[in-house]
């Protein structure tokens, strides 16, 4: 780092601090305040907004900051792998500057939606809810500020711990309970990857860090993959196990932090968490979904897309696995009766989105998604929610109908958002999601072999799902607040105050307009430079020397073709051609599908048209039976294989560790017999040990 | 003429092993340090031999110490004893065995 | 009071065979050891040790006392050419020949119990070339200590109290039973109420 | 220090023995009607002294040396018994001479901090050689020393709350300074007279410390057992000496050393001499076949100072054999080619002292006892510093830095945990596990810290007992000797299951009948929490330690290559 460290950076640190602190108060006092500890959770997200904003002016003025808080070494200088450091340390530059204003605005809305959504309605615990959140929000802050993958693992788990403590808020209940442990087993499963996958990159690399600080003082593990491959200048110092192939090596490392990405971002075939959260309270999932939790899987991606960059085979599989996601989870979004239901498919499938992008080589692309889906998504959860408290916390759509009229806010910013989410123009999710497909096409055009047609298959997957996405949303928006009301509740729902509407109105706002920051098919067309955010996440050329951050920006340059062999290719028209085509189809696709939702349940008294799907229907409203396949795994494979292994440890193992062990105490209760307590006997026992020792050393060294 | 210096060898790890078969033998606790003073001045017999075998006076002057260190362990290893027949009433080393195992 | 020299334990023998059996050993290694000859201690060191010509002035050299001290002289043709040696008087000096020349050496009987002193006191500069020792002024220093440690802890131990004083915390010896079970820490077997008092008396 | 060795550099011995001094000073002068007498004796010591240094500058042929030097002991000691004499059995002021002597401890941990920072961020730091090369400090002494000063003033802070109700009080702290002050200079000795006199400092006042409860005859029994086992070892370790005297016409461990560079005609006296040794050491640190008196010794004594001789003097005597086969008889390789292979035998005691140990240990029912045992198991492996030397000569100064971590972590949690068996004598609670039983609701600090200190022992991931016999065992593997290493951790792994008796006694089980604790004792409390806070606190703050220990072994091993070594793999 060059020059003084700027003021903001300084701060930075209390970005996180300051949820944490809430979380004490409310865990300490939150019985005592007022709100039970509502208040010093709006009042801490908000001061962490402040200075995430300021955080983020900095940075957009040209500095970015990487900083040790604590170092640990390990390994003494001179070791065989070299040093090993272990950090604390902040990362600051336009990727997390950005990710922090996401999450502190989305934390700060959350909360005070949970005025309306818990404190109105009289739930108790309201201190534990309110601990949970703060803690949930420091979580990610910190996660997002880490600069290196150890750190991030950290709080990526105490993401977990807090999405298990949220989502089982009503733990007297029998769902959230069990909700809440298959949320957190399920993405454990996946941590169990990350964590080996941590490890490995520490043993290869000696440092887990994302970027470099000052003049390579401190390696950063994706330069130094880099070099290693020679794709970068530079000697390296890596450590592969066995002679192995690096970038081998390098794959098996990256898809092992994979493992934990698909656990947490809910991507196939890990994702069966996901719909099961719902249980928790909507604000809740709302956060989990647009801006922390899930989000924070796809972050990794990107904070460390240096390394993936390097390794086609884990893009490649990236794409594809966020491709089927986002179909798949679109088809079963289309069947299901409760609105959170249709949400958290429309989640997952839209994680799917991001993946295909990072898969794709489409780093901004991703990061855009990230960004514009966090606003749309927290604001359909919340309409969602404000819909629920109107319901008397009924979420079956079929009982729903007309609402439009009696909550023309939570309706008119429902719209929003679903129009955003079905991708209509010019809402944001149309931006992100046409860059994603842009993405994913031209790179799949233009790659050769095996490489290209996996990035077009997962490409038409991507694109079939604007199809079921359009219906699904559309299908929602109509069964909820078109045609006549289905139910008493319906009739006369339950009222919202400014504290539910305040924070949909802002985000109604936002979902429509946050896609303009990266109008990149306009600036195709007409060459006006209007794509601010790939401007934002490239950064100026002096933060390049400071960070990492070059390897990710310059991604239609050196890495992506240098390590990913990832090509450009256009249509007939070339590129102008090729834009307008792609924006075309899908745009096409999302309002074919949105059509036919219009047509099918726009009507007063809308029936279950799926029924007609038959069999399929019910394929697709017991989610392809993934459960039922999981727990078939779990009972009839595990269980056998559990038992058999238990059977070998009590009779085998145990044996021989009781074996062990009584032959043990019986030994110990012999030796220590030698101790007569007599202590002539032991002058005598020392002695003739003593003459032992001396016989057998004079015979066998020869003194006499 | 001078004493073979390994005659004073034999000779100290005689006494040695005649104080250690005191230890060994002798159930009064005194007997138990006499023993034991039998068997540091076997070393001091050791010392003053190849103090004149080296031709340094080191050992000698070591001797002394020595001497001087025993004296400390007897007055140490008399309080002890004291104590024993205070709370045993004999200073008999075998009857202290109250603990073991 | 015991004065009988038999083992408690019945296994006699073994005694016997470890101590004779450890001397069987220590003899047979130390009468095999190839022990030479003792370099023995000096009868004099030599103090003092002049050059006073070449070998051949030798025979004309004497060793001459005043009362300025001792000197070699050497008569030659022009006169007695006179060498001092040391200034004390009364010393035992000699003339020898080494290499051809001849030297005036001057040498006292060596002390072994001064010089035990001075290896007591380090005082290495004190000691005599001729019979060297090791510093023992550490060692000294450290057995003063010993020897206080050893007397405060004698007298402790040794020290008979007053039964009236807070001492009547501890478990006395005359009150216990003789055959009575040990309470190693102070604690006590759960069945004897005067060692009921506990851990550290307290 | 670095050109100019002073005779400050032995600060921390000084310190512990001017303090043990000042205790007894300080007990007598309280009580006005004896001041004169007191004065009277200062006064005669002091000319006893004078006139030995007069003597010794003069030249001393008037005199006579020999008997001056007597002469001269011979007063100081008489001053002292005079003191002695004057001091009420009753001890009024308990509390100044416990502070005095918690306050003289600490100064000691402070001054061997001083100076071990002081190597350590010196780079041409070069190691103080003192009285005639008698004494030398360097890394690997001031780290015992800090072993010493700190087990002593834990064991000091502790005392105040154990001794209530006790005579000779002053007695009590001055012995425990002066056996301090023997093991700080243990880890400085240099030359085998040095070496068997501070022993013998160590060693005397313990004995008499542990038979202190003059009126228990488990105390009494313990010193008796104690006594005369040290007494028959140091007879042995006297002998051994006198046989590397006959082989080598020298005690200084580096002339030892030059004497033997060439091989020795006198192999077998040299080999008996040496296995005499090693019986010294072997006693002092409690390891087979020397060990029998520490059970009983460890159980018997008063609890502190069962903490004290199982902590310290364990080091002690660990430090004097590190310097002596490190400094004179080394290297290994030459010794093994003349048929005295000093690395085997090392080898040998140590499997059978750690099986032993914990073997015994697993089936005791008192606690106290059990500790004692698992204290001979922990001996075993330190002894694997020694044992893994003949091996990858590279290597050999993370095996031996790595016994050293381990005594040093060793010094906290096992005097922490004998601290916990002080803490529970004082509230009477007895002595098995069952009456262990419950203890956690009763005193959930305490036993939380008595929990730290048995899970480090156990070498779990809760204090830094993990990471010093990690870092010994990875050591010993790396240095070749994997064996070594796995009979370590098979026994490691009994050892859970013995400390996790205690644990389970604490937490879970229910308390037989009433359980009542009678009072607070500050001072017991402050020291095991103390204990245990530097315990856990070492488990981040371990790579200072490690690398000092690292650096104290390469100082004294001639062949340690330049490469530090990784000892994470």
């Amino acid at each position: 780092m060059t020059g003084t460290t700027p003021f903001a950076f300084e701060f930075a640190p209390a970005i996180a601090a300051l949820p944490f602190v809430s979380f004490l108060i409310a865990l300490a006092f939150g019985d005592r305040m007022p709100k039970g500890g509502a208040l010093g959770g709006i009042l801490a997200t908000a001061g962490s907004l402040l200075l995430s904003l300021w955080v983020f002016v900095t940075v957009s003025g040209g500095s970015a900051y990487v900083h040790d808080i604590h170092t640990w070494t390990i390994l003494d200088a001179g070791g065989a792998l070299g040093d090993v450091n272990l950090h604390f340390g902040l990362l600051l530059d336009p990727l997390s500057a950005m990710m922090l204003i996401i999450v502190s605005l989305i934390a700060l809305l959350v909360h005070v939606f949970s005025l309306g959504y818990m404190n109105d309605e009289g739930e108790t615990g309201l201190p534990r809810y309110y601990a949970g959140l703060g803690l949930f929000t420091f979580s990610m802050l910190s996660f997002v500020m880490a600069d290196n993958l150890l750190q991030a693992f950290m709080f990526f788990e105490l993401v977990g711990l807090c999405s298990f403590l949220l989502i089982g808020f009503w733990f007297r209940e029998d769902a959230p309970p069990s909700a809440a442990k298959k949320a957190f087993l399920v993405t454990r499963f996946g941590d169990y990857f990350f964590l080996i996958g941590v490890v490995g990159i520490i043993a290869t690399f000696g440092t887990s860090r994302f970027a470099v600080v000052g003049d390579a003082a401190a390696a950063a593990f994706p330069v130094e993959a880099a070099k290693v491959l020679g794709v970068t200048e530079g000697t390296a110092t890596a450590v592969i196990p066995g002679g192995m192939d690096p970038q081998l090596w390098f794959t098996i490392l990256g898809l092992l932090v994979l493992g934990g990405v698909v656990g947490k971002s809910a991507q196939f075939p890990l994702h069966t968490w996901l719909p099961d959260a719902m249980e928790g309270p909507t604000p809740v999932s709302a956060l989990i979904h647009a801006a922390t939790m899930v989000a924070a899987g796809v972050y990794l991606v990107a904070r460390m897309y240096g390394f993936y960059l390097l390794s086609p085979t884990a893009l490649g599989i990236i794409a594809l696995v966020g491709g089927f996601t986002a179909l798949f989870a679109a088809t079963m979004g289309v069947v299901k009766k409760e609105i959170k239901q249709v949400l958290a498919y429309s989640t997952i499938s839209q994680y799917g989105y991001m993946m295909l992008a990072l898969g794709a080589g489409g780093y901004v692309a991703a990061t855009f998604h990230l960004m514009t889906h966090a606003f749309f998504k927290a604001l359909l959860f919340l309409g969602a929610g404000s819909v629920i408290i109107a319901m008397h916390h009924n979420e079956n759509m079929w009982d729903m109908g007309g609402l439009k009229e009696k909550m023309p806010v939570t309706y008119y910013t429902f719209l929003s958002g679903s129009l955003a989410l079905a991708g209509i123009v010019p809402f944001s999710g149309f931006w992100s999601k046409d860059e994603v497909l842009y993405e994913a096409f031209v790179h799949g055009l233009g790659t050769a072999g095996t490489q290209g047609t996996l990035l077009l298959v997962a490409y038409a997957f991507g694109l079939l799902a604007v199809f079921f996405t359009g219906f699904y949303t559309f299908r929602m928006v109509f069964l909820t607040f078109h045609g006549e009301p289905r139910s008493d509740t319906a009739k006369d729902p339950h009222g919202v105050r400014w504290n539910v509407k305040g924070p949909l109105a802002v985000l109604g706002i936002l979902a429509a307009v946050v896609g303009l920051v990266n109008m990149v098919p306009v600036k195709k067309l007409t060459g006006a430079n209007i794509d601010f955010l790939h401007k934002w996440l490239k950064g100026p050329e002096a933060l390049k020397a400071q960070t990492s951050v070059a390897h990710y920006t310059d991604g239609d340059t050196s890495l992506l073709h240098e390590g990913a062999h990832y090509v450009a290719g256009t249509l007939a028209g070339g590129e102008v051609g090729t834009v307008l085509i792609s924006a075309a189809v899908s745009l096409g696709l999302a309002l074919a599908g949105a059509g036919l939702a219009y047509r099918l349940y726009n009507v007063p008294e809308p029936v279950e048209h799926t029924d007609k799907l038959g069999a399929a229907k019910d394929v697709l409203y017991n989610n392809y039976y993934q459960d039922e396949f999981q727990v078939f795994l779990a009972e009839r494979v595990t269980m056998p294989l559990a038992k058999a292994a238990d059977t070998f440890d009590q009779s085998v193992i145990d044996g021989a560790v009781n074996g062990v062990s009584s032959v043990s105490l019986f030994s110990g209760r012999r030796v220590k017999r030698v101790q007569t307590g007599l202590v002539t006997n032991y002058a005598l026992l020392l002695t003739l040990g003593f003459l032992v020792l001396l016989v057998a050393m004079a015979a066998t060294g020869g003194w006499f | 003429m001078a004493v073979p210096a390994e005659y004073y060898l034999v000779l100290s790890a005689g006494l040695f092993c005649i104080g250690l078969a005191g230890i060994l033998t002798r159930k009064n606790a005194l007997m138990f340090l006499m023993s034991v003073e039998l068997m540091l001045n076997a070393a001091n017999i050791n010392f003053v031999a190849f103090s004149l075998y080296w031709g340094n006076l080191t050992g000698q002057t070591f001797a002394l110490f020595t001497m001087a260190l025993a004296a400390a362990e007897v007055a140490i290893g008399i309080g002890i004893i004291l104590v024993l027949y205070r709370n045993f009433g004999d200073v008999d080393v075998t009857d202290a065995v109250g603990m073991r195992w | 009071m015991t004065t009988r020299p038999e083992l408690r334990d019945t296994g006699g023998l073994l005694p016997a065979v470890a101590a004779v059996g450890l001397f069987v050993v220590m003899a047979a290694v130390f009468l095999g050891a190839p022990i030479g000859d003792a370099a023995g201690f000096p009868q004099n060191a030599e103090v003092a040790n002049e050059s006073i010509g070449d070998a051949s002035v030798a025979s004309n050299a004497s060793i001459q006392t005043t009362n300025n001290g001792t000197f070699a002289q050497v008569a030659t043709a022009s006169g007695n050419e006179s060498t001092l040696l040391t200034e004390d008087t009364g010393v035992n000096a000699t003339i020898v020949t080494a290499g051809g020349s001849a030297y005036g050496v001057v040498s006292e009987p060596v002390s072994v119990t001064a010089t035990i002193g001075y290896a007591m006191f380090g005082l290495s500069s004190q000691l005599p070339d001729e019979l060297k020792s090791e510093s023992f002024l550490a060692v000294f220093e450290i057995i003063d200590l010993v020897l206080v440690a050893a007397l405060v802890g004698a007298v402790t131990l040794a020290r008979r109290e007053d039964l009236s004083t807070v001492v009547t915390l501890f478990t006395s010896s005359e009150d216990a039973a003789p055959s009575g079970a040990v309470a190693a820490d102070g604690g006590s077997e759960p069945d004897v109420s005067e060692e009921s008092t506990d851990g550290g008396d307290a | 220090m670095s050109s100019h060795a002073s005779l400050f550099a032995l600060g921390p011995a000084l310190y512990l023995a001017a303090t043990g001094l000042l205790v007894l000073v300080l007990d007598s002068v309280g009580r006005t009607t004896r001041l004169p007498f007191a004065l009277g004796s200062a006064v005669f010591g002091v000319a006893a002294v004078g006139a030995a240094a007069v003597a010794a500058f003069t030249g001393g042929t008037l005199l006579g040396l020999g008997v001056g030097a007597h002469a001269f002991a011979a007063m100081n000691a008489f001053l002292v018994a005079f003191l002695v004499y004057l001091v009420d059995p009753s001890g009024s002021n308990r509390l100044l001479v416990a502070s005095v002597a918690v306050a003289g401890a600490v100064f000691s941990l402070g001054n061997a901090a001083y100076y071990l920072a002081y190597f350590g961020t010196t780079s041409d730091a070069q190691a103080a050689l003192l009285f005639g090369d008698q004494l030398v400090v360097d890394q690997m002494s001031l780290l015992f020393m800090a072993i010493a000063a700190s087990v002593t003033a834990l064991v000091a802070l502790a005392s105040y709350d154990y001794l209530e109700g006790h005579a000779y009080q002053a007695e009590y702290y001055a012995l425990v300074l002066l056996a301090a002050t023997g093991m700080s200079l243990m880890a400085a000795a240099n030359s085998l007279a040095t070496v068997f006199v501070a022993m013998e400092l160590a060693s005397l006042p313990s004995f008499a410390l542990v038979a202190f409860l003059k009126k228990n005859r488990g105390s009494v029994e313990a010193g008796l057992k104690y006594f005369l086992i040290g007494a028959l070892s140091s007879s042995f370790f006297a002998y051994g000496i006198s046989l590397v005297y006959a082989t080598t016409g020298s005690l200084q461990l580096e002339a030892v050393a030059s004497a033997l560079s060439g091989g020795t005609e006198f192999v077998g006296m040299l080999g008996i001499g040496m296995l005499m040794l090693v019986g010294g050491f072997a006693y002092k640190t409690a390891s087979v076949p020397f060990h029998f008196w520490a059970p009983e010794a460890y159980e018997g004594a008063p609890a502190p100072i069962s903490a004290f001789i199982s902590s310290a003097s364990k080091a002690a005597g660990f430090v004097i054999a590190f310097r002596v086969f490190t400094v004179a008889f080394t290297p290994a390789g030459l010794f093994a080619s003349l048929g005295i292979d000093w690395v085997l035998v090392f080898q040998i005691l140590a499997v059978v002292t750690m099986t032993l140990g914990n073997f015994a240990a697993a089936t005791q029912e008192n606690v106290k006892r059990m500790l004692a045992y698992s204290s001979i198991g922990h001996a075993g492996y330190v002894l694997i510093g020694l044992a893994s030397l003949g091996g990858v000569a590279s290597q050999g100064d993370t095996v031996l830095g790595a016994s050293m971590m381990h005594l040093f972590v060793y010094g906290f949690m096992n005097t922490g945990a004998f601290l916990f068996i002080a803490l529970v004598e004082y509230w009477g609670v007895g002595r098995t596990f069952e009456d262990y039983a419950g203890l956690g609701r009763k005193a959930p600090v305490a036993c939380a810290a008595m929990t730290v200190f048995l899970f480090s022992l156990a070498g779990l991931p809760v204090g830094a007992g993990f990471l010093s016999k990690y870092v010994l065992f990875f050591g010993a593997v790396s240095a070749g000797f994997w064996w070594l290493a796995a009979v370590g951790a098979i026994n490691s792994a009994l050892s859970l299951y013995y400390y996790t008796r205690v644990v389970k006694a604490m937490w879970v089980e229910e308390p037989n009948g009433e359980l009542e604790l009678q009072g607070r004792p500050t001072g017991l409390y402050a020291a095991v929490v103390a204990a245990a806070v530097v315990t856990v606190l070492l488990l981040p703050g371990f790579f200072p330690i490690a690398e000092t220990a690292i650096e104290a072994a390469n100082a004294v091993l001639p062949n340690a290559g330049d490469t530090t070594t990784a000892f994470f793999g």
